[in-house]
């Protein structure tokens, strides 16, 4: 057991201090954000609505894109001299290699969607006040879920012919609850309303992300598999 | 030889489930009495029910097949996974084009994000993400796995999309057989909705035997390839 | 006799229709240096990719030391050393973070002795703190040597390892694997280069096709005409 | 053989049409004898009974569709085995 966790860590570590060195996927990953709320905020017709309205939806489809822009090169990290192979002969068993690179890949994500939240509240002049905790929950929870697919289909996608562009194929469909939930507790808790109210929300957020975990860590032996 | 008997005993299960289907033209078009609420537009609903049992039914085999051939490894189960696959994507076709034709006079709109109805269409989709996965590899043992992991994780993401999508406030009518204190339709819609059933689940076997038949051929076109190779 | 090492029964592999490596079997004790030659796509690569515990054979099974190997059989890896012309490195880590990040992988503990003791082994003791990506080819491919050997695995499989090098690299690597015939370890080497490949060998085997075509100890070889009995084997059955 | 596998083309085709027709003959009896009724009916347009036409196609079309693909495709699997 210390070994295993040893090793996530190991993985973690190895994978942290690459982004810090190339800082590849944060950087692409927060432009983006910022580029999009941007682009979102000429996007509204600011007379027929409010933008607070609306900024849940784009806070998460923000991160639901930008998040697939840096989840997507997961594995191009390992693919160049072909490390993958390296990690797969090493003797990790693979759902800890799944869950350190999901791990990792949250750690990337997270600090962006807070961004993308800090971004969005002074474009669109959210006023968060006292939910800004629940909202960071909120967002968090969301992108554990969303890597903990995200990461499993990174690796199906970086297997095939086609790549990234299947990515979003694959797991747009399956990030509909994700998203439900996310927009609906993020919407309400931007409008003030109290944390007890989007409690159930959450609580599907995390049993999604749990769920996702599981299952991702359950079946990527299957997709290294070689 | 298995995969010739399989093709005869598909070839005749779908002569038989056609015969049927015309029967049930026959019932629903002459026989059954009109719906008072909903006029002749009901009528849709003896095709459309079945035809999304019948995509629900195959997709679920397909995510269980594909289950059990990450753990067996046999072939023909990947094979079947990838039959039924194909099958739920057919009855799942009907489904989403026979439902927006009856919301539209039943609704008076043809697409409503209501939560069985958009449950179907991302299930369409995750199984259009089956095959393109499934093609797009070198290796086609990796395409298999892959398909194979697309289907379980659609499967098992099913429950918490369908929780979800009842968020939004649903406009389906109740369900009218599988209900706790028995069926409430009208005897005559009642066993026309059932024989239909009957004949999809049919159809869909029959075709299914077909298909596999046909992958049974294609496993075997590429095992004498081989031979003739090395 | 010496104590068997590796052993190979019966290992197979398909990628759908395409047989790359077809009913294998290999016995190879303490000591001995196996080369593998063959055209490319004989399945030399699956062969060892197999022998890893990188690939999961279609048919047969690897055994090491008497002991049957399944695919997702963690410790076997313990055991192995591959080294590949790709390094498995990751350009961004210095030399000694590389070896560190799989020193923790395989568990071990006592790697501020071990990495320096192995760096001075392959001669790059001084290049400690540099980045892999300035390093040159050579010095890489020296390193992923140093990476496989890290754990000390009984079995070191080598994948076209002089591809790339130039005579100078190639000379420093030769030296360091002449240095892993100690007795103890067992040997697999795959490449087409015939002159590398009988430099250090104890057993040759000539794979075509997936199969093993002809197999000998390095006294069936003989020098010169070794290169026309390899053309003939291969011609013969491809 | 050629003939033949022809027939089992022809058949196919000749059934699904069959049912095709059977179905629109249907749908237009069924106008004829639903023209008459009183009150809530009367007052719709024929549209329901085109989405209905349109609805039973569908399922033909797409069944007959699969059965004919799949048949096809065993065809020309036969054919590259020859």
């Amino acid at each position: 057991m210390r070994t295993y966790i040893d090793q996530i860590r190991a993985i973690i570590w190895k994978d942290l201090v690459l982004e810090l060195r190339t800082r590849e996927r944060i950087a692409a990953m927060g432009a983006f954000a910022v580029l999009a709320a941007i682009l979102f905020n000429f996007s509204i017709d600011t007379t027929s609505t409010r933008p607070e309205d609306v900024a849940a939806g784009l806070i998460w489809m923000t991160l639901v894109f930008g998040g697939l822009l840096g989840v997507g090169r997961t594995f191009y990290l390992e693919s160049q001299d072909n490390a993958l192979l390296g990690l797969l002969t090493s003797p990790v068993p693979k759902d800890a290699i799944y869950l350190a690179k999901t791990l990792a890949n949250f750690a990337l994500l997270f600090i962006v969607s807070v961004l993308v939240l800090g971004v969005f509240a002074l474009f669109f002049g959210l006023d968060l006040g006292a939910n800004v905790g629940g909202i960071i929950l909120v967002l968090g929870l969301g992108s554990l879920g969303f890597v903990a697919l995200g990461t499993l289909f990174a690796a199906i996608s970086t297997g095939t012919t086609m790549g990234e562009t299947l990515l979003p194929i694959l797991v747009f469909p399956l990030l509909v609850p994700m998203v439900i939930y996310g927009v609906t507790s993020t919407g309400r808790l931007i409008a003030g309303r109290p944390f007890d109210e989007v409690e159930g929300n959450v609580r599907m957020l995390g049993a999604f992300a749990v769920a996702a975990l599981a299952a991702g860590a359950m079946l990527f032996r299957y997709v290294v598999e070689d | 030889m298995a995969t010739a008997g399989m093709r005869r005993g598909g070839t005749a299960l779908t002569l038989v489930g056609l015969a049927g289907l015309v029967f049930v033209y026959w019932m629903s078009f002459f026989w059954v009495s009109t719906e008072i609420n909903q006029g002749v537009v009901q009528r849709i609903f003896y095709v459309h029910v079945p035809a999304a049992w019948t995509s629900f039914m195959a997709f679920g085999f397909s995510a269980l097949a594909s289950a059990m051939y990450l753990w067996l490894r046999d072939d023909r189960l990947d094979r079947a996974a990838l039959c039924a696959a194909e099958g739920g994507l057919v009855f799942g076709t009907i489904v989403l084009t026979t439902g927006p034709l009856w919301g539209k006079i039943a609704w008076g709109t043809y697409w409503t994000w209501e939560p069985r109805l958009t449950l179907t269409l991302l299930l369409w989709f995750i199984f259009v993400g089956y095959f393109m996965v499934r093609n797009s590899t070198e290796d086609p043992e990796k395409g298999k796995r892959f398909a194979a992991v697309v289907a379980i994780i659609g499967a098992l993401d099913i429950p918490f999309i369908h929780m979800s999508v009842i968020w939004f406030r649903s406009l389906h009518p109740e369900p009218v057989v599988a209900k706790p204190d028995g069926p409430s339709l009208p005897a005559d819609m009642l066993t026309t909705l059932l024989t239909s059933l009957a004949v999809f689940t049919v159809i869909f076997l029959g075709l299914f035997l077909y298909r596999y038949a046909l992958e049974g051929l294609r496993a075997e076109a590429d095992l004498r390839s081989r031979s003739t190779a090395t | 006799m010496t104590r068997l090492v590796l052993e190979a029964k019966g290992l197979a592999r398909e990628y759908g229709p395409v047989v790359a490596v077809d009913d294998v079997n290999l016995s190879l004790g303490e000591g001995e240096f196996l080369t593998v030659f063959g055209p490319n796509g004989a399945g030399k690569s699956s062969l060892l990719g197999m022998l890893g515990g990188a690939m999961r054979p279609t048919r047969g099974h690897v055994l090491i030391r008497g002991q049957r190997l399944a695919y997702s059989d963690v410790e076997w890896r313990h055991q192995v050393g591959i080294l590949s012309h790709r390094g498995f490195l990751y350009g961004q880590l210095t030399v000694e973070e590389n070896l560190r990040f799989y020193g923790r992988l395989f568990g071990l503990t006592d790697l501020d002795q071990r990495i320096p003791e192995r760096l001075e082994r392959v001669g790059l003791a001084d290049r400690i703190r540099f980045q892999v990506r300035q390093l040159s080819h050579g010095m890489r491919q020296r390193l992923s040597l140093a990476r496989a050997l890290l754990h000390d695995p009984d079995v070191i499989l080598l994948d076209e390892p002089y591809t790339g090098l130039d005579p100078s690299a190639a000379g420093v690597l030769r030296g360091v694997l002449a240095g892993l015939r100690d007795g103890r370890r067992t040997v697999v080497m795959v490449t087409h280069n015939l002159k590398e490949g009988l430099e250090l060998a104890t057993r040759v085997a000539i794979q075509v096709s997936g199969r093993f075509a002809w197999e000998g100890t390095q006294a069936d070889v003989g020098g010169e005409a070794f290169e026309r009995h390899y053309h003939r084997v291969v011609e013969g059955r491809s | 053989m050629i003939l033949f596998r022809n027939r089992v083309w022809v058949a196919r085709t000749v059934l699904a049409c069959a049912l095709f027709l059977l179905a629109t003959a249907a749908v237009g009896a069924q106008e004829i004898q639903g023209l008459p009724r009183p009150t809530a009916l009367a007052s719709q347009s024929l549209r329901p009974y085109w989405h209905v036409f349109a609805a039973y196609a569908i399922v033909i079309t797409l069944i007959g569709g699969w059965a004919i693909s799949i048949g096809r495709r065993l065809r020309d699997l036969e054919d590259r085995l020859r």
